[in-house]
């Protein structure tokens, strides 16, 4: 019996394979360490993103969250569904939110859920992973693990948008949020001041106009140079992947030479509890830690 | 769908912002805005290369009925979702949330700008998301490459190479996918009947006739 | 009372002990100043040291008491002998704290704490306790004129406290504007609907209560005497004149709204446009139901345009905000919307000014669905049934317009405050003059007067600003230049109803006050508590109406005879008739051209091979004075060669101190007071104002005397100036000692 | 020792509402209570360089009210006191109070041997803790009573025996103790005042994190000739003259983040400091306010128009989004000016923030009889009964509406009073 368990809603990207799976296998092996057991939602389905707001509508977004709240409570009654995709969570809340607001979309969404013969009693927690290290661990939990702390190594602590607003991590404030910084404190290792913790990465815009959004992303890396950073840690999907993929096409167009690895808190948090480069899923950086990777080696 | 255009603008007679407070999502919270501005400040693309209508004078003008100009405004695509202006605003109107509801209205009445690569996205994102209940990112990405057709999409493909490339050495993307393999739900007769219901439902309570 | 004994007490506390010699201090004030018992104590203010002077008091029969210690402004607690004629010599702040502990300024503090006992012991002796006015009538009813929501609250309020009023209302009614409001801007949470405007209910208890006297269709013929005994004679429709004694007056006459016909470009005029009070008539007519205009028509649509003829540049119109326009128009768009959401209200500002809870009111109007546009309107015409408002649209940049059905125009308040009291006594000079159309506008202003008071400084209360009867000062919000008269409600400033209850209340408090204290013989406001009072020789009186014209609260008429005829529980006690006195025949008890006098006379003046040049310093003790003794407290230094004495006011500075001085032997003579012209500072009004006046003519009696124009200083002195005025004091003595000694030293 | 029957009228809180309460119903022949928490009378106002629209001086005036008050024999003043507690009903209430020890009796005759002989220091909250003060100090030049303080700091330091061997006239007390003092009264006014709205909780103006972002009321610290920097407008940062100066308006104000209400007198307050940058340094000093409605009510509207009519100060129609800092520790401003959509990131010496007015009864646990709407501002109810709320207890306003409204709760008062008075008789 682990001593915290939860219904585990790893979104589109933290899959095999997709474009964090990475974030996947180290959030799974600091979970082992940490003894927290992360029940996968059964057939749970997309979120829907932000960015489908134009072609979905409103009332199919939130069937489309309703439907694994439905599973979530099936199987795994009584446990809060953690998400480690900011968009994830922040879509799952959002419906939450207006479903227990609305009497007329929740009757309307049952109505809908019916077609899957499913219906919802219960909204569960919509959590994120971070709110569950933080509330349900605390940083005194999280310190205890570790190994080798990741001495004299310096991070920013990129947080962005979804993980930030408009929920945030309690306690925090939307401007400059501290909870990146403390943890990776927690692991040895140093934060440094970062002016752009907060700014938006382009997210979806990243696709459909990347001129704009790399311009955003150019200020981030810049300023975590500036900050005397040796690389970015991040706690979303999203901001992982724009932040990191598109440093390539911002050094041509800039002429800058950005070559900045970017990670998830998850991965620090592997390698201080001892992990090795796979179980971090140093391997899925595509930009190399080549220090981490050493330093795991150690 | 210029046929519901023409069904709202005969329903709504000059009456823009009733038609916005009944149609769009969150439409109802345009009438709360008091001008401070706060949300354009607020607007991480405004400050690159700025939009036509930031949020509060869209809001503006829909009080002033300037029906046209807002429908067919490029401003609300310009949305990152990154809820600086949501959080901020001193009247607690979820900005972001009228935003993408202006433009989800705009866009189903068709009077959204033409090719505007954001709604693309979000056609092409829901489509795929809802196909097989899960993203296929390999099908999402090929896809928004080819979206102006076969020539400029191999270009895009050319530039974006290396980082396609990155992804598939780091096994962050599957080529698989791209070939019937691929992330999907078991019960995707139920989601598909579930959304379908949804769809109905909205266009229903929303006093659309159903596409 | 008693024969005088006087005593000096030298306190050697707080340093003066071993900064000064004592021993000496004392024998100045034996030998010079000549007080029947002079006393040091190590500590004076510590329980022992009072109890030496309750001591003295009570079985020596010390009737006058001259302390050498510390400021008048320090210790105030323990040196309160209200029985007994009090001086301070202020040889701490004004002496050992100004000056260098050094062995070069030994000899020049020394000299100047022993000048300081000298005036001490000349003041007191030339004091008298007072003694309170006999003079003052005890009436304890209340005048309130104007029965409207302001009148009504300052009489209930009034009536509550136990005293009895009489209310004089021109019209038929009660009520006043307000009611004829179909419904008021809400008083309390959630603030979010127009309230019941509540005159029913406060006609109803002033009907009920014994203690208020109703005149209705009643104005004001005439209105003489002085706080705590007015009479006033009140015209009734009847052509009937009943005479009321009353002790104070609240003037609670209201506003009429601005003229819109003044104002064609917004329509003012045209059928559909309506002001404030018009949109009020027509949603009274409704009661709730459809509002329609004059010519039947249901209002589909309404447009507020506010500020109108308000908030004006140009001149024309007035420059004020009215402050309650935009809540009202907001209330009013409410009438609309609450009949029939689907109506479209547009309200058109450019500075939507809502404070306080206002903003839960202006947030329930927007989720009303009321549309707010910052936008300037240029012009509303008729337009087929109804109106075309053009206008800026402020956020969206561009010349734009809107027809509507109604439009409202959110024109301002004037005040219903009577003639202007500058502008009347110009007209008059004038028709005195013989000018034929000065004599016709005479007659035309004095008809508009309020209380038609019979004082020789006019028949109302002056005017502050547009109008208004507003306090200049925002510390005291209700004092105006007539004692006991007290405006509230919209007269006194522009204000909805929440804040006129409010205003009411506070200027019933006033008046209350006013004629508890007159009853008493007691000064009101600043001097509040002040038994002194003016009093003339009028043997000496030359007629020459100085104190008459220049008392700035109308104190003092002239009787039959053309003597000044004081009415004490009008005055002040600023002592500005007393400084204007050029034959000295006016003094109060325990200040007067004497206490002043024999302090400057006091004063050892060295000869002029000393070097020791001498400089008089009268200071306002309001301003001047504490900045001085803040200074001390700071141990900022300043020249030992100053003797400062604290006076009332600049107004009270009688020329002859300056010229006696000057003739004396002083080398040099400032002026300390507080800020004239448009801004001023002097608590008393035209104080300081009236004293430079005076002074400037004081430089003809210098050249005159053959003396620099330099001798005599006038300095404008803030409380704050407490770093800067030793600079300034010390750049004065320097220039005096460059001078020379004053040719009349020794003469 | 505080004599006090069911006629006597207590009022709570010395600032200037409190002040006037406890004046105008003295002067009216009542026996009035006043108490206040801090060691000295003026409260709020005493804390402000210059007023609007005269620009004159409080202190001017504060001087005229404790002259007043010296004069008055039946006002009795207990300073360092707060209320725990009120029982009873109308006309017979007995009201508990906690004094804090001052650590120095009234044989005090302000000599200030006490401070000379210390070396501790402590914020000098006057300043709004811009500066430091001895921990033996006189909180300001015209602080009533005229008696030092002691910080319960020194206690146990050698300061401690420093001061009291420095005092000649045995009126330092070391042993004071916090006391409880009961007393009745008939009536109550309530004139606790008001508190800045915490700047902190407005991050997106990262007031506490950049040092050249201030608050309104500490800018009146800094323009005053008695304040932490001498009267120069100096910045935080560097200590560099601050010539380009920002003042953001309804900051905390008019926002459902924060407080819902308008705070009323910041905009006149942004106004009327635009006047001391312009006084201090002339057409070299630039002031820009950022906007939502000006709000200069009534006939403030000459001032704004002279403000207006200033080349050196400018408006922008803007809340402003947030503020960063550049290289130089400039916070510079990012928002858009509404008035036909102007982008702007201007950066700036200092930016002061005008933030609202917060109830001090909020948070306080005040007596059940008192009751305060949703914003914690005391309500006219006739459940009050003989407890009236005076200033800005009761709403937002500005000095001279503060002083009218305690004009008022005095008349409120003495009818209860009065009706005691009339029963006994």
């Amino acid at each position: 019996m682990a001593r915290k368990e939860y219904a585990f809603y790893p979104g589109c990207s933290s899959q095999k394979g997709a474009s964090a799976s990475n974030y996947l296998s180290s959030v799974e092996s600091m979970c082992k360490t940490l003894d927290i057991k992360m029940t996968e939602i059964p057939d749970w389905n997309c979120c829907g993103a932000s960015v489908s707001y134009a072609e979905a509508g409103e009332l199919p977004r939130h069937v489309m969250n309703a439907r694994n709240f439905a599973l979530a409570e099936q199987n795994l009654p009584g446990q809060d569904i953690v998400a480690t995709c900011a968009a994830c969570w922040l879509g799952a809340r959002e419906s939450k939110e207006r479903l227990e607001h609305s009497n007329v979309l929740m009757a309307d969404t049952q109505e809908a859920l019916k077609e899957a013969g499913l219906n919802i009693k219960v909204i569960p927690e919509v959590r994120h992973m971070v709110e569950v290290l933080i509330e349900d661990l605390g940083y005194d939990e999280l310190k205890k693990p570790v190994k080798k702390p990741l001495d004299g190594m310096k991070f920013a602590g990129y947080v962005g948008c979804q993980t930030n607003r408009p929920f945030g991590i309690h306690g925090e404030s939307f401007e400059n949020p501290m909870y990146l910084d403390k943890l990776v404190e927690s692991v040895g290792a140093e934060p440094t001041q970062f002016d752009q913790k907060v700014t938006c990465c382009g997210g979806a815009l990243a696709f459909s106009e990347p001129d704009k959004a790399q311009a955003q992303i150019k200020d981030i890396i810049e300023a975590a140079y500036d900050s005397g950073a040796e690389m970015l840690v991040t706690p979303c999907p999203l901001c992982q992947a724009n932040t990191e993929v598109y440093q390539g096409q911002i050094n041509k167009k800039y002429g800058t030479k950005f070559n900045m690895p970017v990670l998830y808190y998850s991965q620090l948090m592997t390698l201080a509890y001892g992990g090795s480069a796979k179980e971090a899923g140093l391997d899925g950086n595509v930009i190399r830690a080549r220090k981490l990777e050493e330093f795991a080696a150690k | 769908m210029s046929d519901m255009n023409q069904q709202m603008t005969a329903r709504y007679k000059n009456n823009f912002l009733k038609e916005i407070e009944e149609q769009a999502e969150m439409g109802d919270w345009v009438k709360m805005c008091m001008q401070c501005g706060v949300c354009s400040g607020s607007c991480p693309t405004n400050f690159h290369g700025g939009w036509d209508h930031p949020p509060q004078e869209l809001f503006m003008m829909i009080r002033a009925g300037k029906r046209d100009e807002v429908l067919s405004s490029n401003s609300m695509w310009q949305c990152v979702s990154c809820y600086n202006c949501y959080v901020r605003c001193p009247r607690k109107v979820p900005i972001t949330h009228v935003m993408h509801g202006l433009a989800e209205y705009a866009y189903r009445l068709g009077k959204a700008p033409k090719g505007q690569p954001t709604q693309h996205l979000s056609k092409t994102f829901w489509d795929n998301a809802t196909k097989y209940g899960r993203v296929n990112e390999v099908k999402l990405t090929q896809s928004l490459y080819f979206k102006d057709g076969i020539g400029s999409g191999i270009k895009k493909a050319l530039e974006m190479q290396s980082m396609a490339l990155g992804l598939v050495k780091a096994k962050r993307l599957n080529p698989m996918e791209a070939v019937g393999g691929g992330h999907k739900c078991k019960d995707l007769k139920g989601i598909h009947a579930m959304l379908a219901k949804a769809r109905e439902l909205e266009a229903k309570r929303k006093g659309r006739q159903p596409a | 009372m008693a024969e005088m004994k006087t005593a000096a007490y030298i306190c050697k506390g707080c340093e003066l002990g071993s900064r000064l010699d004592a021993a000496s201090l004392v024998k100045i004030a034996t030998k010079e100043g000549k007080m029947n018992l002079v006393r040091e104590h190590d500590f004076l203010c510590s329980a022992d040291g009072v109890a030496l002077i309750k001591n003295d008091i009570d079985n020596e029969g010390v009737t006058h008491v001259a302390i050498c210690a510390c400021s008048r402004r320090a210790k105030t607690e323990a040196f309160n002998f209200p029985a007994n004629a009090v001086s301070r010599g202020n040889l701490r702040e004004g002496v050992i704290w100004i000056r260098p502990d050094t062995d070069a300024a030994r000899e020049t503090t020394q000299e100047m704490a022993e000048d300081y006992v000298r005036m001490a012991c000349a003041e007191v002796k030339a004091m008298k306790v007072p003694e309170g006015n006999q003079n003052t009538g005890g009436v304890k009813t209340l005048l309130v004129v104007g029965g409207g929501i302001s009148g009504m609250t300052a009489a209930l309020e009034a009536s509550k406290a136990g005293y009895k009023v009489v209310l004089v209302e021109k019209t038929g009614a009660l009520g006043g504007m307000t009611a004829k409001l179909y419904k008021r801007i809400p008083t309390r949470e959630p603030f979010k609907a127009p309230e019941d405007n509540g005159i029913a209910d406060l006609v109803a208890q002033i009907e009920a209560d014994a203690n208020i006297k109703v005149y209705l269709n009643a104005t004001l013929a005439k209105t003489s005497g002085a706080p705590g005994r007015f009479k006033v004679e009140i015209a009734v429709e009847s052509g009937s004149v009943a005479t009321e004694d009353v002790g104070a007056i609240v003037q609670a006459t209201g506003f009429t709204p601005y003229d819109m016909n003044k104002l064609p470009h917004l329509g003012g005029g045209q059928a559909n446009v309506v002001d404030q009070a018009g949109l009020e008539a027509l949603a009274k007519a409704a009661n709730g139901g459809p509002i329609k205009r004059a010519d039947g028509k249901e209002v589909k649509s309404v447009v507020f345009v506010q500020c109108a003829g308000q908030r004006d540049t140009s001149g024309e119109h007035l420059q004020y905000c009215s402050g309650h326009c935009c809540n009202t128009s907001i209330k009013q768009a409410m009438y609309f919307k609450d009949s029939n959401p689907d109506i479209d209200t547009v309200v058109l500002f450019t500075d939507l000014r809502t404070p306080g809870n206002g903003e839960d009111f202006y947030r329930s109007a927007q989720n009303k669905g009321v549309i707010f546009s910052k936008g300037v309107v240029s012009n509303v015409s008729a337009n087929g049934g109804g109106c075309k408002v053009k206008f800026k649209d402020l956020i969206l940049n561009e010349e734009t317009e809107t027809d509507a059905d109604l439009v409202v125009l959110a024109t301002g308040m004037v005040p219903t405050s009577g003639p202007d009291l500058d502008a009347l006594s110009e007209a008059t000079r004038a028709a005195e003059g013989g000018d034929e159309a000065a004599k016709e506008q005479v007659v035309q202003m004095k008809s508009k007067s309020v209380l038609n008071l019979d004082y020789r400084q006019g028949p109302d209360i002056p005017q502050f600003k547009h109008g208004f009867n507003d306090s200049h000062f925002i510390c005291f919000p209700y004092e105006t230049r007539r004692t006991a008269m007290y405006a509230a409600g919209p007269v006194r400033r522009p204000m909805d109803t929440v804040q006129a209850v409010e205003d009411a209340t506070g200027a019933a408090m006033k008046a209350i006050q006013a004629m508890e204290n007159a009853g008493l013989g007691k000064a009101a406001h600043p001097r509040a508590g002040d038994l002194s009072f003016p009093t003339a020789r009028l043997e000496g009186c030359t007629q020459c109406k100085r104190c008459t014209v220049e008392c700035p609260f109308g104190a003092i008429d002239e009787d039959e005879k053309r003597f000044p005829l004081f009415n004490e529980s009008r005055c002040r006690r600023c002592g500005t008739c007393m400084g204007a006195c050029p034959v000295r025949v006016i003094s109060f008890e325990n200040y007067s051209v004497n206490t002043v006098g024999a302090q400057i006379k006091a004063v050892d003046i060295p000869d002029e091979f000393s070097e020791k040049p001498r400089v008089l310093i009268l200071a306002c003790e309001n301003d001047a004075y504490p900045a001085l003794d803040m200074a001390g407290m700071n141990r900022y230094e300043y020249d030992a060669f100053v003797r400062v004495i604290p006076v009332r006011c600049l107004g009270s500075v009688n020329t002859i101190w300056i010229t006696d001085a000057l003739n004396s032997g002083y080398d040099g003579v400032m002026l300390m007071g507080c800020k004239h012209g448009e801004e001023y500072q002097c608590h008393f009004v035209k104080g300081s104002e009236l004293g430079r006046y005076r002074m400037s003519k004081v430089y003809d009696t210098l050249k005159g005397m053959n003396l620099e124009e330099e001798r005599l200083m006038d300095l404008e002195v803030a409380i704050t100036d407490i770093e800067t005025l030793p600079k300034k004091i010390n750049d004065y003595a320097a220039k005096i000692v460059a001078m020379g000694a004053s040719p009349f030293k020794g003469l | 020792m505080t004599v006090a029957t069911n006629q006597t009228i207590l009022v709570v809180g010395g600032g200037i509402s409190g002040m006037t309460a406890a004046l105008e119903a003295a002067e009216t022949g009542k026996h009035v209570v006043l108490v206040e928490k801090n060691p000295y009378l003026g409260g709020r106002t005493a804390q402000l360089y210059r007023y609007f629209p005269k620009m004159c001086h409080p202190t001017c005036g504060l001087e005229i009210n404790l002259r007043r008050l010296k004069a008055n024999p039946r006002i009795q003043v207990l300073t360092m006191a707060e209320v725990t507690g009120i029982s009873g009903t109308k006309g017979d209430y007995t009201v508990n109070l906690k004094t804090a020890p001052r650590f120095v009796n009234e044989n005090c005759t302000a000599c200030g041997e006490c401070a000379k002989a210390v070396s501790g220091e402590i914020d000098d909250a006057f300043n709004y803790k811009l500066g430091k003060i001895k921990v033996a100090y006189l909180p300001h030049a015209m602080a009533y009573p005229q008696r030092y303080v002691l910080d319960p700091a020194i206690l146990g330091t050698a300061d401690a025996d420093k001061a009291k061997a420095a005092c000649k006239y045995n009126a330092i007390d070391l042993e004071q103790k916090e006391e409880s003092v009961s007393l009745k009264a008939g009536a109550i006014v309530w004139a606790t005042g008001w508190q800045p709205y915490n700047a902190e909780n407005i991050t997106p103006y990262r007031y506490g994190e950049f040092p050249n972002v201030i608050t309104n009321v500490e800018f009146e610290r800094l323009a005053d000739p008695h304040g932490p920097t001498g009267g120069k407008i100096l910045r935080p940062s560097d200590g560099k003259e601050a010539k380009n100066i920002a003042f953001i308006q309804c900051a905390g104000s008019r926002d459902e983040n924060h407080l819902r209400h308008c705070s009323r007198f910041c905009c006149m307050g942004s106004l009327k400091q635009t006047h001391y940058v312009q006084e201090k340094y002339g057409d070299e000093g630039k002031s820009t306010i950022y906007y939502i409605d000006i709000r200069a009510i009534d006939r403030f509207e000459d001032f704004y128009a002279k403000v207006k009519a200033n080349p050196n100060v400018s408006f922008v129609k803007s809340k402003v989004a947030r503020i960063s800092e550049d290289k130089d520790g400039n916070p510079v401003c990012w928002g858009v000016n509404t008035e036909g959509y102007v982008r702007y990131s201007n950066p700036h010496d200092m930016v002061v923030l005008a933030v609202g007015m917060e109830p001090s009864v909020k948070g306080v646990d005040i007596p059940a009889e008192v009751m305060a709407d949703s914003s914690g501002f005391i309500m006219a109810d006739p459940a009050n009964a003989g407890i009236f709320g005076a200033g800005c207890a009761t709403n937002a306003l500005d000095v001279n509406r503060a002083v009218q409204s305690a004009t008022a709760a005095a008349l409120r008062a003495i009818q209860v009073v009065n009706k005691v008075a009339r029963a006994e008789a």
